[in-house]
């Protein structure tokens, strides 16, 4: 099995080739951050620019979401008409591209995804809790992570220092990709993942509004939350639209915090893949995942079990009603899908 | 097949071979009937006063016995099925007599009508079927004409009782069938004996059962079923004695060749 | 709150959103009936229960109700074939949310009322408007701009 | 900023008792916008209207609040005299002070602040109007009929008649009904198939009249004025042009046991039959389920004897698609199944029979060609009990709450005819009550009672049994406080009737509401009775509850009137409040075009500008001649690109901060 | 008609359970009746007379004691009234003051006897029931 740096490699090849003679115009992937552990999404649109190219445990920023921006921009240049853009994807990462292009985001014919395997990426936070500071390099493989820091060294256990959402893995498959370059890697999944929501609903309501008062009050509407999501893609939201009537660029008290992560959580209901970049890029570290997985438990509970972005044709459940769905009275009385 | 049994006063005293030849039947057919260890009368009479707790309690306890023992109740009696069955539904329905009715009893689980009451017969229909029963049958009463007299208490009010079409019912005459006789319906199968008040009134107790005896014996009935031993008594001691009257389940038992048939009836066979 | 909180009982702000079709002709039923209800009860007409945007229950709530009701036709008799169905699931889906976050599960429901249950609708008023009275003034939703 | 005048109306006392005029007119002055602002007596009439034209001149008003009774009510007189001054009709908005506030509450003061209340927010709703054009769509000048009994025939001639084309669908194998069943019909006693064959053939022959009989309604979309609806033809499995109707076909068929629906049951019919000799079309059909060729593949008799050549057994079940711009429902009734009656033994005793049944018997084309006998032993009887109300105002499982209406008219006819045709025979009628509000209706009872000597008790039958060959009736005479006991040849029940049971499903196609009993709704029950709330679907006959036949023909001839009324115009105006697409904001997501009932969305590329930037964006459109104006997309759109006309966003936000202010 | 007889009435309606004002006068109970030749109060009467407050006549009637308690006029109402219900509340009054059992433990012998010497099998049922319908 491929370690991690090989697939890095093998990727960095890929997109040379497909840059060079494979009717591609530009390639989206990760580069070195400022740190070690803070890559970020790229555009590479030579062979040498991929020079820059990373592909590691960091390597989580989703891609596709910014392929609504080049198209647009290269439809606007009027100019390479037809051009193609290769995004890579990790597994969880393509139920994302997918609910771009069923939502007529992103047109297919201008993608080319080459889906990539995934180590299980890494939570910073974790390796930070286990006594690293100032992290310098780090080398891994699929078991291990050895951290090279101003502390010293440490090998932890990869599973240990796993990003929550890796730890409730969909698994390897992809739900849409033209190619996929080193499959198979093993994952993490098989965790609850709605354990967490299921512990807040047994709280009584006063102890969930103060978690959540306490949560959603560290909030400073930076809006990472916002850029990182793969489906919150309006050209303008409504949050920032002076006609939608409800215009509030900054938190002017305790409701609109409220409001802004309700009305978000909502509008991404039945949408949200639940890839877990809107709590991992919260830099108040409120666990935004747990409203949207609250959306996504009670659909499951109400509407039958639904996976968005899993395929491109079945109707989001908003958009979707039976005879006999659950009354809302109902659903309030027995405490929402607990 | 498992069921908690209440078998009631009667089936004790002067009805035991309608208990005997039930049980006989029942296990013949494979089902198992438990009889509830501590069982006290149902009642007689469902009391039709909203008012009157104390007189429902001993249904409530045989229900809950069963409850407790994760069995549906089996009845025999119609009096006892027509008390169960209301009571139960009753405890299902009436907060404020279940309510009333559990702080009497203070069960360590409070009854809200959990237990599932059925009737023999509904057991014949429902769990064993009437074509396994056919199947068991050994010595068929081919040709023998039985009239079925259901009564008022299993029937009525149907909207409680679910036992059957309370005006045009056929489980009985399913059952007469199932056993190789031929049923003979008649209008009065389903009209009052007297009831009780042959105790107080025998002129009309004399009455109500010479209608339904007449009837069978005019619509050419040789033999009466019933699975009320009150029924069974009117019948036969107000009705005129112009048809021989017996429990179902005596023909049942005696059609699965457990015991033969008292009084003899003759057989075409 | 109250515009005549001085007398010192609380009065609830409630707002009912109605569906043009059914529900607003049975507040309309109720009245030519004279089936009162209270009058902290201030309805909005909609063309259907399906037009009632989550934001505009929360908006009612920024702006001090305390309790906020939306009536529709009964499923299958939707003047637009399909509008409460959709809704249906959205008002699910919220008040399940609306829970979760430690809101009191009184002060928003659902209620399917039609043209001819004048009675419905005044039955329904009376019991929403005791159920939020019973649960006081909103603050969990509250937006300190609106205070006085 | 919009100049505005408030209208605050007294309705009489209606408001004026509860609600402060003056108060609400003074307490809106200072609302933004707010020119000018007045109370008066009664603001729909003309002197109230003229106030309103008045100060919409003098004052330039740009839009007008009437706080006064419900929109439902007056919203469209209101706009009518805006549109007179000069005024868009759509910036008009209606507090309603009345139903839902003045009526309902007892405390003056209460009731004054809320009417403030509520009249601020149509001042907050009309600050954010824009004058509205509602859109035309042309009408299909063609209406569908389902159901061909007497209603559906009679409807379908008279909008015939005005020139119009009308097709009528009929789930059976011919037109007719009910009313082909009958013998006589009450008061007059004349004979029900001279009035209603006539009627069956002019339909028939009508140049603007189709028939789709054997046929059903499987699908309808769109809206009044323009429906599209698909009709399944169940294949007939005989041709209907070749067939001559010469009948050798039903004389030769082998499989003759199959119980004859017209006749109730009474008589067997061949397995390819004509269902009376009257038939229209005179086309025979094969019931595919009795048919031995179908069944088992041997037979073909019908084939090999049918000289035109018109049995085809390959015949399959067709689809048409048509367009209409009216639909009427006529879809009639049913009796109710007695299953759960059998105290009156009908299942067990031959002799037990509806009325229905009483009615083939009677009937000289009948199975006993008109002789009434007991099916038992085929003897006249000599005395014969009718029951009324069997399942009707019975709050019982499977009865019906309301009165059946038809069974005391018809049953005084029925006793009537059995004392026509045998006077010696014994007649009883019991009844709860006898109901003949209806002209010539009581005379025709007392006639029977009186001058026919039918005995009338009022008092209910609780039993009967079969006792040496005949009916022991158990009954009540309430007046002589006494049970009687009647030995009888022939019980006849009045059962209910019901809504027959195709119509549910018709409901649902047609977004028309039914009440708990399945009859169609009307859309108001005085002052609408044939429409239902559904535009461009009328009702006719019993589908909207029970009818005898005079109420029947003419609420077919008022559904009639209503249609033609819409068929004669050319154009319908449209609702202007429909959805619009903000296109810069729509993101192109298409969940809008998912939740849209009437398929009004379509997704175009289109180009947008943006901030100065012009580019080419997949974009929501809406056909205005399409939507209705439900709301649904408005509340999918994430980023608020989709908002409604007249109940805007903002709107609706602005009414929710009036009133919590 | 005097205040507590009233309330008398009342009170039986309500412990009977059944809705009088439903009863449309159509007789069904009094036609279905098994008793009816041997009541001097048809079933229909009793009702009416329970609307009116007619406690005295309810409670001085012959039929009081002739119902069979067999449920054919409950079944049959068109209209879910209870008739059979409500003669059992008027009994359940006639009996509770003390002393007015209409039927006394010490005359079971005597029915035991005389049956008896016809070889009747009179059942515990039927001593039961009578005892719970006669006394209290």
């Amino acid at each position: 099995m491929p370690a991690v740096k090989e697939i890095q490699e093998k990727m960095r090849a890929r997109a040379g080739e497909l840059l060079r003679d494979g009717g591609v115009s530009m390639a989206l992937g990760w580069k070195r951050g400022e740190f070690c552990h803070d890559p970020e999404p790229a555009f590479f649109e030579s062979e040498a620019e991929l020079d820059n190219f990373v592909y590691d445990g960091f390597s989580s920023p989703l891609l596709s979401k910014y392929l609504i921006e080049t198209i647009r921009k290269d439809k606007q240049k009027g100019e390479g008409k037809g051009s193609k853009f290769l995004v890579f994807l990790k597994p969880c990462d393509s139920y994302g591209l997918n609910l771009l292009l069923k939502e007529h985001r992103v047109e297919r014919e201008r993608v080319y995804a080459v889906g990539v395997g995934c180590p299980g990426m890494l939570d910073v936070d974790k390796i930070r809790a286990a006594g690293v500071k100032n992290m310098r390099s780090f080398d891994e493989t699929e078991t291990e992570v050895t951290i090279h820091a101003s502390s010293g060294d440490k090998t932890l256990a990869r599973r240990d220092i796993l990003l929550e959402k890796c730890l409730v893995c969909k698994g390897p498959e992809f739900a849409v990709q033209d190619e996929v370059l080193a499959p198979g890697l093993p994952s993490f999944e098989g965790g609850d993942r709605f354990a967490g929501v299921t512990e807040l609903e047994s709280m009584s309501p006063e102890e969930r509004f103060s978690f959540w008062r306490n949560e959603l009050s560290r909030c400073i509407r930076c809006n990472a939350c916002r850029n990182a999501c793969p489906v919150c893609s309006c050209n303008k939201c409504v949050f920032d639209n002076p006609q939608s009537g409800v215009q509030a660029k900054s938190n002017a008290d305790s409701f609109e915090e409220n409001m802004f992560h309700i009305v978000r959580a909502f509008h991404v209901a039945g949408r949200c893949s639940d890839c877990g970049e809107c709590s991992r890029v919260c830099p108040q570290k409120i666990p935004l995942h747990l409203l949207n997985r609250k959306f996504i438990k009670d659909i499951n509970a109400f509407y039958g079990a639904f996976q968005a972005g899993a395929d491109a044709e079945a109707r989001a459940p908003l958009t979707n009603y039976e005879f006999g769905d659950v009354e809302p009275g109902a659903v309030v009385k027995r405490g929402g899908g607990a | 097949m498992e069921f908690s049994y209440f078998p009631g006063c009667t089936l004790k005293t002067k009805a035991r071979d309608l208990d005997e030849t039930a049980r006989l039947a029942a296990e013949a057919l494979g089902v198992t009937l438990r009889e509830l260890p501590e069982w006290q009368c149902c009642g007689a009479v469902y009391p039709m006063s909203r008012e009157e707790i104390a007189v429902r309690l001993s249904s409530v306890r045989a229900l809950m016995a069963a409850r407790d023992e994760g069995r549906p109740l089996l009845t025999l009696c119609s009096a006892c099925h027509h008390v169960m069955k209301r009571v139960n539904h009753d405890m299902q329905t009436d907060e404020g007599l279940r309510t009333k009715a559990n702080n009497y009893l203070q069960p360590d689980k409070p009854y809200a009508g959990e237990t599932r009451v059925v009737h023999y017969l509904e057991m014949l229909r429902d769990e064993v079927g009437f074509g396994e029963v056919a199947r068991k049958v050994t010595s068929p009463f081919k040709g023998v004409k039985i009239a079925a007299y259901y009564g008022c208490m299993l029937l009525r009010p149907s909207a409680v009782m679910r036992f059957d079409n309370p005006e045009n019912p056929s489980v009985m005459e399913d059952f007469i069938s199932a056993i190789g006789a031929a049923p003979v319906r008649f209008p009065y199968r389903n009209e009052c004996c007297g009831g009780y008040v042959a105790l107080d009134d025998r002129g009309a107790a004399r009455k109500a059962s010479r209608r339904v005896t007449r009837a069978a014996a005019q619509h050419g009935a040789e033999a009466l079923i019933t699975a009320c031993p009150l029924c069974l008594y009117n019948l036969k001691e107000n009705g005129g004695g112009e048809v021989p009257v017996h429990y179902f389940t005596e023909f049942l038992a005696a059609a699965l060749g457990l015991k033969t048939l008292e009084g003899g009836l003759a057989r075409a066979s | 709150m109250p515009i005549n909180a001085e007398s010192g009982e609380f009065k609830p702000m409630i707002v009912a959103f109605c569906c043009n079709w059914c529900s607003y002709a049975g507040a309309d039923l109720a009245g030519s009936s004279r089936l009162s209800y209270p009058a902290d009860v201030k309805i909005i007409r909609v063309p259907c229960s399906c037009r009632v945007n989550p934001l505009f229950m929360l908006r009612a709530f920024q702006r001090g109700a305390d309790g906020v009701i939306m009536c529709g036709c009964h499923p299958g008799d939707c003047h637009y074939t399909s509008g409460n169905y959709f809704a249906r699931r959205r008002m699910a889906l919220l008040f399940s949310m609306l829970e979760y976050l430690g809101i009191e599960k009184g002060r928003v429901r659902v209620e399917w009322v039609s043209a001819a249950e004048g009675q419905k609708f005044a039955i329904t008023m009376n019991q929403f408007a005791e159920t939020v009275a019973a649960l006081g003034e909103c603050k969990r939703l509250e937006d300190l701009r609106c205070q006085p | 900023m919009q100049r505005i005048g408030v209208f605050v109306c007294w309705c009489g006392s209606n408001i004026a008792a509860t609600v402060d005029v003056d108060a609400v007119a003074q307490a809106v002055k200072t609302e933004p916008g707010v020119a000018f602002s007045t109370n008066y007596q009664y603001m729909c009439s003309e002197g109230g209207q003229a106030i309103i034209r008045n100060a919409i001149a003098e004052h330039k008003l740009t839009g007008i609040v009437v706080c006064a009774c419900s929109p439902r009510m007056h919203e469209a007189t209101f706009r009518k005299t805006a549109a007179t001054a000069g005024l868009n009709p759509y910036m008009v908005e209606i507090a309603n002070i009345r139903e839902q506030c003045s009526w309902i509450h007892k405390d003056r003061e209460k009731a004054t602040v809320k009417a403030i209340i509520l009249s601020r927010a149509a001042v907050a709703k009309l600050n954010l109007d824009s004058p509205l054009t509602a859109g035309e769509t042309p009408v299909t000048k063609r209406a569908l009929v389902i159901g061909g009994g007497i209603a559906g025939i009679q409807t379908a001639l008279d909008i015939a008649d005005a020139g119009y084309e009308v097709d009528i669908v009929e789930k059976t194998p011919t037109i007719g009904g009910k009313m082909a069943m009958l013998d006589k019909t009450f008061p007059t006693l004349d004979c029900s198939a001279c009035i209603l064959t006539p009627k069956m053939v002019d339909a028939a022959a009508h140049e603007k009249i189709t028939l789709y009989t054997y046929s059903e309604v499987e699908k309808v979309s769109g809206f009044v004025g323009n429906f599209t609806v698909d009709i399944r033809k169940r294949a007939r499995s005989v041709d209907a042009d070749r067939c001559t109707g010469c009948g050798d076909c039903m004389e030769k068929c082998p499989s003759k046991k199959s119980k004859s629906e017209f006749n109730q049951g009474l008589s067997n019919r061949s397995a390819i039959y004509i269902p009376f000799a009257q038939a229209i079309p005179n086309v025979p059909v094969i019931d595919r389920e009795a048919c031995i060729k179908f069944q088992t593949g041997k037979c073909g008799v019908c084939q090999k004897i049918c000289s035109a050549k018109a049995v085809d057994y390959e015949q399959q079940d067709e689809i048409m698609t048509r367009r209409y711009g009216a639909i009427v429902a006529a879809t009639g009734f049913k009796t109710i199944n007695l299953g759960r009656f059998e105290e009156f033994q009908y299942a067990q005793s031959p002799d037990v029979i509806t009325s229905l049944e009483f009615e083939r018997l009677c009937n000289a084309a009948g199975p006993t060609k008109g002789k009434v006998m007991r099916l038992s032993n085929h003897e006249t009887p000599k005395t014969v009990v009718f029951v009324q109300c069997v399942g009707s105002r019975s709050t019982v499982e499977c009865g019906k709450t309301y009165c059946s209406k038809i069974c005391c008219m018809y049953t005084a006819k029925h006793a009537m005819l059995l004392k026509e045709k045998y006077p010696e025979t014994e007649v009883y009628v019991f009844y709860i009550d006898v109901r003949t509000p209806g002209k010539g209706f009581d005379e025709f009872y007392r006639r029977a009672a009186e001058e026919y000597g039918v005995r009338y008790v009022k008092g209910m039958v609780g039993k009967v049994a079969e006792e040496n060959g005949r009916l022991r009736v158990q009954a009540s005479d309430l007046i002589a406080d006494k049970q009687l006991v009647i030995e009888a040849d022939m019980v006849v029940l009045a059962a209910a009737i019901e809504p027959d049971p195709s119509a549910r499903n018709l409901a649902t196609l047609l977004t028309a509401s039914m009440d708990t009993n399945d009859f169609f709704t009307e859309a108001h029950p005085k002052l609408r009775p044939v429409e239902s709330p559904t535009a461009g679907v009328y009702l006719s006959g019993v589908c909207q509850g029970p009818k005898d036949i005079p109420d029947t023909v003419s609420q077919a001839g008022a559904a009639a009137a209503k249609v033609i009324g819409l068929l004669a115009k050319d154009k319908l105006v449209g609702n202007p409040c429909v959805a619009g697409c903000n296109e810069p904001l729509c993101n192109g997501c298409s969940a809008c075009e998912l939740v849209c009932p009437y398929g009004a969305i379509t997704y175009e590329e289109k180009t947008v500008m943006d901030h100065g930037v012009r580019e080419q964006r997949r974009v929501a459109s809406v056909n205005e001649a399409l939507c209705q104006g439900c709301g649904a997309c408005t509340v999918t759109c994430p980023s608020g690109a989709m908002d409604l006309k007249g109940f805007t966003n903002l709107q609706i936000m602005a009414e929710v901060d009036a009133i919590c202010r | 008609m005097r205040v507590d007889e009233k309330t008398l009435a009342e009170d039986i309606v309500r412990m009977s359970g059944t809705n009088v004002k439903k009863c449309m006068k159509c007789g069904k109970c009094s036609a279905t009746c098994p008793s009816f030749e041997d009541m001097d109060v048809h079933p229909h009467s009793f009702v009416t007379m329970a609307e009116e407050g007619d406690v005295a006549g309810l409670l001085k009637s012959k039929s009081l004691w002739k119902c069979l308690s067999c449920f054919a006029c409950v079944e049959r109402c068109p209209r879910g009234v209870e008739p059979a219900h409500l003669i059992e509340a008027v009994r359940f009054f006639a009996l509770s003051p003390q002393g007015l059992n209409k039927m006394k433990p010490d005359v079971v012998p005597i029915f035991l006897q005389n049956l008896e010497e016809k070889g009747a099998e009179v059942p515990q049922q039927l001593l039961t029931s009578a005892f719970r319908k006669y006394s209290k």
